[in-house]
């Protein structure tokens, strides 16, 4: 959900460089392949150079951003007791927080670079360690999601676009639209109490939460994780597969008109083999970046998806930490969420070129 | 058996647009049909009619008989089977024409699959043996669409066309966005391979001076209507029909004083095919309209041996050009 | 133990799955599942500070005392007995030798004196009970069951001292507990009624039965208890229903939407004792260091008695609780709830300040601040709008803040609230008007107490101190030391009294109400369990182990059906997810036949 | 009399007519034709209607619910009541009617939203064209800027915003549009690089105008459109995000909003409880106004993109 | 400043209303390619009331100069020199400039912003320079000159309510307005229907006779040059091959490529010359005579025969003056004019 869902959000493919002639196509023919391969190389470095610059920039803007949060560290470790005078200048001492601001911000960003991001105030344990611990729960929930509605996206937009007009684009376009404006969260709630808890005739089939019912193992484990999986599954890909479409869609009507399908069909192709063939490959360059911009936010997780569904991941972790409010941990989080994203994007703009050859070189 | 013989031909798009209004047209084999006329007068709707690629909202009537068969009363899965080995189509602008992110000799392997039935191996030897054969290394098979320059691009599309060996080219205007040089190239190339293998071709253009140079005959196409054909070189020197007069005479002989500082063109502008003229499509532009003109539309008429134009002016005998001047001016 | 149940019971047959021995057991076992709200924050008892945690500790670990179910007096536990010398500075503990850690160690006196001694000397240690041992001088145990502790000043708490106590031949390994988590061997060693199997964050914890625990006069009869985590309460109510789980604590109670809709079900019992906490307004008395400094910017208005009290009669505590609680609390008045009985107190019918907004109106004028267009001003000549911070988390927080801000509003005065996650920066700045207060109180009230005295105070400004509201006042301090030193229980329930009267009066503290604990379990799983106190009391977070260690399962046939409806859901939930992936294929692969040919 | 005048008017105006006021002319001509070809879209229309009667539900609240509806010590009803003659949508857990409160939670929700998306535009739309027309390292600067608030996932950033802030209804506007912008800004730098490499542009610098002239007589206008169509979808977006940070709890708690509501709806345990006419209707609501704003948005951009030419 | 220094260069050309001095415009290599060379060192004068015409292949370098002339984009060296004074790059000065000199792009659709009525179009050049005299006035006027008549009627029509042809009047109408003296053309025609281009050409000739404006005009049709210009000067890969009135270059060329470029015009007589080979490439500009690679008289031995073979691969060739005197940049034109010199 969110502001950045809006198909417009696909990023031109000419990557971030202000450069206004790389938009058009190469005019002249190029040299020998040698010399791509370094014109490639020298590009994917450039990219990869861009994202270590934001990811620093992150890791700054972390330090600073929640130190606005008006919080009491101290409080948070003793769980709101007591704490007498000297206690407190122990406890300040042991993590750091009497020193000069500098002096944290230094200890912080050496810290960090090298995956150490201090110990969270409310757990006791190193944040990276509580992070990684919940990473597996989010990354199978927004995954799987993320793999669906991909897919259903991009089948269903290729449809749609295909058929311009008709019934069925009209119904599945408008459907889709419809659960693009459902907030997720309350489409959580309604499928909990629908298929969790049951109503009228319909029995309770699913979990009403959680990652599994604790003490399965094997086989039976994973059925039983699946089945915990559906239902916050069904909400990610209702309330996502809406842009994918949309974006696919749309991508694919701008390739409808053009020349190189009439060709394709002038040279006698069945028509899905000139769908298939040639529109959805060159319709894809824009779904794909929008894939990647998903991919970062994968990581992310779903905050509300995963707080309905009592899912043991990272969104959720993220939300509680910010309420009690846990700095190491959501500074923590932050950069790892952002670095997600960060790498995500980068790997996109990396790829591109092996994507769409018209791209980067 | 003639190659292709359009009768009648019609098409009018979903938004009312008469684009070809009842074009009757036919190629011999190893003969050089010239089109020409000016932007959005049909030349392009005509050759995409050809093989049935207008959008299906786009009404199309009439016979198009390729080798003797009606391509607009074919089953579809027939209609792909003639696609590119009966005829095949070189369009405009290569760049958008060509797949971007498929490799070229793919593309060029594409059709031979499809129709030939050729394994992998085949087609990639065939598709090497195009290269060459319109001048570009088979090694090129490789590159993308954007590595290659214009008139190369032109060449592999030129390359693509032959693939299936077709009976019928159709050319729709292959050089415009080409250099000079370049151009020449390119009208060598296709001039030289039409003489070698004895296809038909179809060549569209604006440019009359071109056509006059490669085509054998030449049909000039005002609003959706032939309005004069001929052998080439007469229509381009000695046209009969106004509209092929002026179009003639905007390119200008270098050397010939009479076009020095005499810039020649036609006043008015070109009309709408949603919105036609009545009468002869023409007559508001035409020097030497009658007031007939307005109202009667004008067929084509015999206007000398293998000559046809559509005009009042010609008709009853052969009507001189200077005669149409003068009767124009005491009018 | 009981004869094994026929029918397997669904949780646990899972459980024993995992576990060699249990198999053994050939697998009938019996398990209890909480849900629970929070997530553990720790299971090192140096560092849990949640209820949740500290629940589980009371399960895994003895604590020098316990206290009686019944009336919540203290009673033996790790210590059968003790003594304070006569200058009340030397407690002389004996502890049980018939306590044995389950990793088959004796548990002694030297465990005890390590657990007090590793708070005393490592800053780590004391970060979630410090307290307890800040007044400690020497900890020492000369015997295995002799333990004697040297303070610095008497302290009443040292019969309450709710601190668990921990294996030494463990714990004297770890290197830092500021990180150690007791969190990674399984099962954890400790002396408690059960012993930690299991622990996946923010999912669950496992314990089992300990076979050994030294209290003999009844054995548990759950063989497992799981406490899950579910982030959303209404999600835990689904599981109740479902079976899923046995028991659902509230946090910190079931809504009273949530409590009404399951008091009608079959198999589910709504327990509804009286609360521990007390729910109030508190107002910003002005805050003073220990030395004296002033700082916070309260509204200077609120430094008069008057007005304080002015602005608790005009709050109708009876629609809060018919209202906001739903019936779900008492109305409240002095400091500590009836729960605890020896201590609850309530104002004299001319003392009481009753809901009276014309009584209230009367008191500002006559105190000097007038209407003007409809608003109550200031001596300043403007308008009073008084700030007011509220739990962004506690739902109550801001129901009852729109009724504070219309009743107010009528007698003149302005409310604006303010929501946030962590009060506490607002708060030890002094930086506030009003704000919602509660604490939970323990059987020994000396905490709740001891928060409101001078020397709670901060000793520099906007540090976090031990005060609560920052209150500091000489009658207040002379009553607090003599109950502290007061050992004759009944002398020390009054002077407890006058302290709670002195807090009414002075209008700084403004009980509006006790909420009830309410919890909800199910009684085809649970048979009975020991509610504290036994009359009317709460389950969850009690003082003690008790609810769990004497909870009785339910005869087998009843548990049947939530099984078999669960694993049911399972079958049809699959069922229903393939079939849907099955119809899509077809749907797809029927299309892609139509489209193949004739189509262009 | 006043027959005599408006008659002059006409009459003076074909004379002279000042090419200002023909121009004014035109353009109600081109909004014209704008509003016919809007009108072919059936959704678009659908979206619109409802808009309007949202919006004039928000602005007559007052009048068709009473204005005390909000308030807790009057509050008509029990607590949580079913849906009946009196309250057709029940009664929440203080005992008003949910009908009312929905009438007054569109308030807030189409404020926030348009505000949010106000200000997300407008701050996306100065960043795109600056960044889209200058070349230079301050262009690298901006977009750099922009890059690093578009890898930040808008709901943590904005959570965290909103965390930061004190709670209240201003702080989600400005959380929502501050972290909304990046993606606004780098749809009207691609499109102002597109104008920019049009002939015209080329043209008007070598007639002598300045960057400003170009900005804001050529980039702007030609941007506009599509910043429209853009708007109407970031405010779809706004709205469901206020909806979220309300549901979080992260708005201020006294305003009644339509995400606020599903939150208290939940506090109160509606859920458990299966009282669907507390929690169905905001999350309706909210969607009708998401969709209704989406199905504007697509219809003015197929509108104007032809005529755009963005995509030829 | 350095007024006397000045001095004998503006005596130079004094004759001329706009020139460009030794011409060097470079553009830096994209991603680690070479730098390109678009315009590598041009002289050319345009004396008041002069059409010339600018001929060459793609990517020749035509626009480069025609945009640096215009002070679009800044020289790399050399100098451009209007009305005796070297060209300001100061905005203001600039600003001035571009009121005396303006600019006709290939494109009229591009250049006509969609969302301005023909008026508008019109008069920004008049808002821009904040002219105080009668807009209208001056904008009617401006577009009747362009021969769109009446011009009240077109005021308010959106460019895609016009044809072609009205869309480039506009456009020329737009330059008329602020009455410049010199009109730098690019392409004016190409994108135009063979019959309007007539019309636009016998604007641009009618307006140097009424006006006595100069016009630069950028073409690839050699056959427009024909038509309207005085003066022809052929590019060849960023520098000026062959230059002289046009009745004298294209009726018998001298340089060996623009004897190539003519003889493919399809009515030209005898065996079209058709160069092999790409659309030369400004960043790989050859040593020698720049034309060498694709010469078809050093091909076929001809250049061997005048001696000046290794002269072609080696010899640079020094760069045209920009006076209106024929001249060509040939090593064998230069050897063989003289030999036909004897001949005739
Ligand atoms: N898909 C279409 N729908 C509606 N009208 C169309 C369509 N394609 C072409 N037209 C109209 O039909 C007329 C003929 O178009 P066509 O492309 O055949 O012209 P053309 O002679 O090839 O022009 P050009 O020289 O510019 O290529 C034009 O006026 C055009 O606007
Ligand atoms: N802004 C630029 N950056 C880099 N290279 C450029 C730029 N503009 C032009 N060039 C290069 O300079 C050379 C000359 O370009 P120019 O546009 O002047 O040619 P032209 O003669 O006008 O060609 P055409 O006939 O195609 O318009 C070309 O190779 C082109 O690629
Ligand atoms: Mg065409
Ligand atoms: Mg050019």
């Amino acid at each position: 959900m969110t502001a950045d869902s809006t198909p417009a959000l696909v990023r031109p493919a000419d990557g971030s460089d202000g450069d206004p002639a790389s938009a058009g196509p190469p005019s002249a023919a190029r040299g020998p392949r040698a010399r791509n391969t370094k014109a490639y190389v020298q590009y994917a470095l450039a990219k990869i150079g861009g994202a270590i610059v934001s990811l620093f920039a992150v890791l700054v803007t972390s330090f600073f951003l929640f130190r606005l949060i008006p919080s009491d560290p101290v409080k948070q470790m003793t769980g709101g007791r007591k704490v007498s005078s000297e206690q407190l200048q122990n406890l300040r001492h042991q993590y750091g927080l009497d020193q000069p601001m500098w002096k944290q911000f230094t200890s912080y960003i050496g810290d960090a670079l090298t995956g150490d991001f201090g110990i969270s105030f409310q757990f006791h344990t190193p944040v990276m360690d509580k992070i990684l611990d919940a990473l597996p729960a989010t990354l199978l929930l927004t995954g799987t999601a993320y793999v669906l509605y991909s897919a259903l996206g991009i089948w269903l937009g290729t449809r749609t676009a295909w058929r311009n007009g008709s019934r069925s684009d009209r119904f599945n376009t408008a459907f889709a639209l419809t659960l693009y404006s459902v907030p997720a969260f309350w489409l959580g709630l309604l499928l909990i109490i629908v298929f969790a808890v049951g109503i009228g005739p319909i029995p309770g089939m699913f979990p009403t939460g959680g990652l599994e019912s604790g003490g399965e193992t094997g086989f039976a484990y994973i059925l039983d994780v699946a089945h915990h999986l559906i239902l916050p599954v069904i909400t990610l890909v209702a309330v996502g597969y809406a842009q994918t479409l949309l974006v696919m869609r749309s991508s694919l009507l701008d390739e409808m008109g053009s020349d190189y399908l009439t060709t394709a069909r002038a040279k006698g192709l069945r028509d899905d083999l000139v769908r298939r063939r040639h529109a959805v490959p060159n319709a894809m360059l824009p779904t794909f970046t929008l894939m990647f911009v998903n991919l970062g936010h994968v990581v992310a997780g779903q905050i509300l998806v995963e707080t309905v569904f009592s899912w043991p991941g990272l969104g959720g972790l993220f939300y509680s930490a910010l309420s009690v409010p846990d700095l190491p941990l959501v500074q923590g989080l932050f950069f790892v969420f952002a670095t997600a994203v960060i790498l995500a994007n980068t790997l996109a703009d990396i790829l591109y070129p092996l994507l769409d050859p018209r791209v980067g070189r | 058996m003639t190659l292709l013989e359009v009768r009648n031909l019609e098409v009018t798009y979903a938004g009312g647009a008469q684009a070809v209004r009842g074009v009757n047209l036919s190629v011999e084999a190893g003969q050089k049909l010239g089109i020409a006329g000016e932007s959005g007068c049909g030349k392009s709707t005509l050759a995409l009619a050809l093989l049935r690629l207008l959008p299906k909202d786009a009404e199309v009537t009439g016979e198009i008989l390729l080798n003797g068969e009606d391509v607009l009363a074919m089953k579809w899965g027939r209609v792909r089977a003639v696609r590119w080995a009966g005829a095949s189509i070189v369009f405009q602008g290569a760049m958008h024409s060509l797949n971007a992110v498929h490799r070229i000799g793919d593309q060029i392997a594409e059709p031979i699959l499809l129709h030939k039935k050729a394994t992998q191996e085949g087609a990639k030897k065939k598709v090497a043996e195009l290269l060459e054969h319109v001048g570009l290394p088979a090694t090129r098979a490789n590159a993308y669409p954007h590595e290659l320059s214009g008139g190369q691009r032109q060449r592999v599309m030129i390359a693509m066309a032959l693939a299936c060996e077709p009976d019928l080219i159709i050319a729709d205007e292959p050089t415009t966005a080409l250099d000079v040089m370049i151009q020449a190239q390119i009208l060598r190339l296709i001039e030289q391979l039409v003489a070698e293998e004895n296809l038909g071709l179809i060549m569209i253009s604006h440019d009359l001076a071109v056509l006059s140079d490669t085509c054998d005959r030449l049909s000039v196409m005002y609003a959706g209507r032939v309005v004069e054909e001929g052998p080439a070189l007469q229509v381009y020197e000695d046209a009969v029909h106004p509209y092929a007069k002026a179009l003639s005479a905007a390119f200008p002989t270098i050397g010939d004083p009479a076009s020095r500082f005499a810039p020649r063109g036609l006043p008015g502008d070109p009309p709408d095919p949603s919105a036609l003229p009545s009468g002869c499509t023409f007559h508001p532009r035409c020097p030497v309209a009658l007031d007939v003109c307005a109202s009667e539309d004008q067929v084509l008429r015999i206007a000398g041996p293998g000559r046809r134009a559509a005009c009042v002016h010609v008709g009853s005998a052969e009507v001189a050009a200077t005669e149409v001047e003068a009767r124009s001016t005491t009018a | 133990a009981t004869p094994l149940n026929p029918a397997p019971q669904q949780a646990e047959a899972k459980a024993a799955s995992g576990n060699a021995a249990a198999k053994a057991d050939s697998g009938k076992k019996k398990t209890l599942t909480v849900a629970v709200a929070q997530s553990v924050d720790s299971l090192s008892p140096f560092l849990a500070t949640r209820l949740v945690s500290t629940s589980i500790h009371r399960l895994m670990y003895e604590y020098l005392t316990n206290y009686d179910p019944k009336d919540n007096h203290v009673i033996p536990g790790f210590a059968t007995e003790w003594k304070p010398s006569a200058d009340k500075l030397t407690w002389t503990y004996t502890i049980r030798s018939n306590s044995k850690w389950s990793d088959g160690q004796k548990a002694t006196a030297h465990d005890a004196a390590f657990t007090f001694n590793k708070m005393m000397t490592d800053d780590a240690a004391a970060t979630a009970n410090g307290s307890f041992v800040g007044n400690f001088k020497k900890v020492t145990a000369p015997s295995d069951t002799k333990l004697v502790v040297e303070l610095k000043k008497p302290q009443a708490t040292m019969t309450s001292l709710d601190i668990p106590i921990v294996p030494e031949h463990i714990w004297k390994d770890v290197k830092d507990y500021s990180k150690f988590n007791n969190d990674k061997d399984f099962p954890i060693v400790g002396n408690g009624p059960y012993v930690v199997t299991g622990y996946k964050t923010d999912q669950y914890v496992k314990l089992k039965r300990n076979p050994d625990f030294w209290r003999k006069t009844k054995t548990p009869q759950f063989d497992n208890i799981v406490f899950k985590t579910y982030k959303d309460q209404d999600a835990a109510v689904a599981a109740l229903r479902k079976g899923e789980v046995s028991f659902v604590a509230g946090s910190p109670a079931l809504t009273p939407a949530q409590a009404a809709s399951l008091k009608g079900e079959k198999d589910i019992k709504v327990n509804e004792g009286p609360g521990r906490r007390f729910y109030a307004i508190a107002v910003n008395p002005g805050w003073k260091t220990k030395s004296g400094k002033k700082f916070g910017d309260g509204n200077p208005a609120l430094l008069d008695e008057k007005v304080r009290q002015a602005l608790f009669r005009a709050v109708d505590t009876k629609t809060i609780v018919d209202k906001v609680f739903q019936g779900h609390a008492v109305r409240g008045q002095g400091y500590i709830p009836p729960r605890f009985q020896d201590y609850y107190w309530q104002p004299s019918g001319d003392q009481q300040l009753g809901y009276d907004p014309q009584a209230a109106g009367k008191m500002l004028d006559d105190a000097g601040y007038k209407m003007k267009d409809g608003k109550r001003v200031g001596k300043d000549g403007k308008p009073i709008n008084l700030r007011m911070l509220c739990h962004a988390t506690d739902p109550n927080d801001k129901a009852v803040g729109k009724y504070l801000k219309e009743w107010w509003g009528k007698i003149g005065i302005g409310l604006k609230l303010n929501c946030v996650d962590d009060v506490s920066v607002p708060w030890y700045a002094g930086e506030y008007d009003l704000a919602f207060d509660g604490w939970s109180v323990n059987p020994d009230p000396d905490f709740v107490l001891g928060i409101h005295t001078c020397a709670a105070l901060p000793s520099k400004p906007k540090e976090v101190a031990q005060t609560d509201n920052g209150i500091c006042d000489k009658t207040f301090d002379k009553l607090y030391n003599q109950q502290l030193a007061e050992y004759d229980p009944a002398k020390r329930a009054d002077t407890v009294k006058k302290m709670e009267s002195w807090l009414y009066d002075s209008g700084y503290m403004n009980v509006m109400a006790y909420p009830n604990a309410v919890e909800a379990y199910r009684t085809d799983q649970i048979k009975s369990v020991q509610t504290m106190p036994t009359a009317a009391g709460n389950i969850y977070g009690q003082d003690g182990y008790w609810s769990w260690w004497s909870a009785e399962p339910a005869s087998a046939s009843d548990s049947e059906d939530s099984d078999s409806s669960s694993s049911t859901g399972i079958v049809i939930g699959i069922v229903v997810a393939a079939l849907i992936v099955i119809g899509g294929g077809v749907f797809f692969a029927r299309r892609r036949r139509t489209t193949a040919d004739e189509r262009e | 009399m006043t027959t005599t005048d408006t008659e002059t008017t006409p009459t003076e105006t074909p004379k002279a007519p000042s090419a200002r006021s023909l121009a004014r002319a035109r353009k109600r001509q081109s909004l014209a034709r704008f509003w016919r070809s809007y009108r072919a879209h059936r959704s678009g229309l659908w979206g619109l209607g409802l808009l309007i009667l949202i919006a004039l539900i928000a602005i007559f609240a007052p009048v068709l619910v009473g204005s005390d509806a909000q308030s807790v010590t009057d509050a008509p009803g029990g607590p949580m009541e079913g849906p009946s003659s009196e309250f057709p949508l029940g009664t929440d857990q203080f005992g008003r009617s949910v009908l009312a409160l929905l009438v007054y939670g569109a308030r807030v929700s189409l404020t926030v939203g348009l505000l949010a998306a106000f200000l997300c535009v407008a701050i996306g739309t100065v960043i795109g064209i600056v960044a889209g027309h200058f070349r230079g390292w301050y262009s690298t600067v901006l977009m750099r800027v922009t890059d690093w608030f578009l890898v930040m996932p808008t709901l943590v950033l904005a959570i965290a915003l909103a965390t930061v802030m004190d709670r209240s209804m201003w702080t989600v506007i400005i959380a929502i549009g501050v972290t909304t912008w990046p993606t606004t800004a780098r749809l009207v730098r691609a499109q102002t690089l597109s104008v920019e490499a049009r002939p015209y542009i080329e043209r008007a610098r070598a007639l002598g105008g300045s960057h400003s002239h170009v900005m804001t007589r050529h980039v702007l206008p030609n941007v506009m459109p599509l910043v429209l169509a853009q708007t109407t979808m970031i405010i779809s977006s706004a709205i469901l995000t206020e909806a979220t940070l309300a549901f979080l709890g992260l708005s201020d708690p006294t305003v009644t909003s339509w995400g606020g509501m599903l939150q208290d709806a939940r506090e109160a345990g509606a859920v458990s409880a299966g009282d669907w006419w507390y929690l169905a209707p905001p999350g309706i609501a909210i969607a009708i106004v998401a969709l209704s704003f989406t199905l504007c948005g697509r219809a003015v951009e197929s509108v104007l993109n032809p005529k755009l030419g963005v995509r030829s | 400043m350095t007024e006397t220094l000045q001095t004998p260069e503006v005596s130079k050309n004094a004759r001329a209303l706009l020139s460009a001095d030794q011409l060097h415009v470079t553009f830096p290599g994209r991603r680690g390619a070479a730098e390109a060379r678009a315009v590598d060192g041009v002289d050319l004068d345009i004396a008041p009331g002069e059409i010339v015409a600018l001929v060459g292949e793609s990517g020749c370098g035509k626009t480069s100069l025609a945009r640096t002339l215009l002070g679009l984009e800044k020289p790399t060296t050399g100098k451009v020199t209007f009305a005796g004074k070297p060209l300001d790059y100061a905005s203001k000065a600039l600003k001035s400039y571009r009121k005396r000199v303006q600019l006709v792009l290939q494109d009229p659709s591009g250049s006509l912003n969609p969302r301005h009525t023909v008026y508008d179009a019109v008069a920004e050049g008049l808002r821009i320079h904040g002219y105080t005299g009668d807009e209208r006035e001056a904008v009617s006027n401006a577009l009747s000159r362009a021969g769109l008549r009446p011009p009240e009627r077109f005021f308010l029509r959106y460019p895609h309510e016009l044809s072609g042809g009205q869309r480039q009047r506009v456009v020329i109408a737009g330059a008329l307005v602020l009455d410049p003296e010199l009109i730098v053309a690019d392409e004016p025609v190409a994108s135009l229907d063979a019959s309007v281009r007539g019309e636009i050409l016998a604007l641009l000739l009618r307006l140097r006779d009424e006006l006595g404006l100069s016009a630069l005009v950028v073409t690839h049709d050699l056959g427009l040059a024909w038509n309207i210009a005085d003066r022809v000067a052929v590019m060849y890969l960023g520098r000026i091959v062959e230059t002289g009135r046009v009745e004298d270059v294209l009726t018998s060329p001298q340089h060996p490529y623009t004897q190539a470029l003519l003889s493919v015009l399809p009515e030209a007589p005898g065996e079209p010359v058709v160069l092999t080979g790409e659309p030369p490439d400004p960043s790989r500009i050859p040593g020698g005579c720049r034309f060498h690679a694709r010469c078809q008289v050093l091909a076929d031995g001809r250049a061997d025969e005048a001696g000046v073979a290794d002269a072609c691969r080696t010899v640079d060739l020094p760069v045209l003056t920009g006076a209106a005197t024929s001249q060509v940049a040939c090593h064998w034109a230069a050897a063989g004019a003289e030999d036909s010199g004897d001949s005739r």
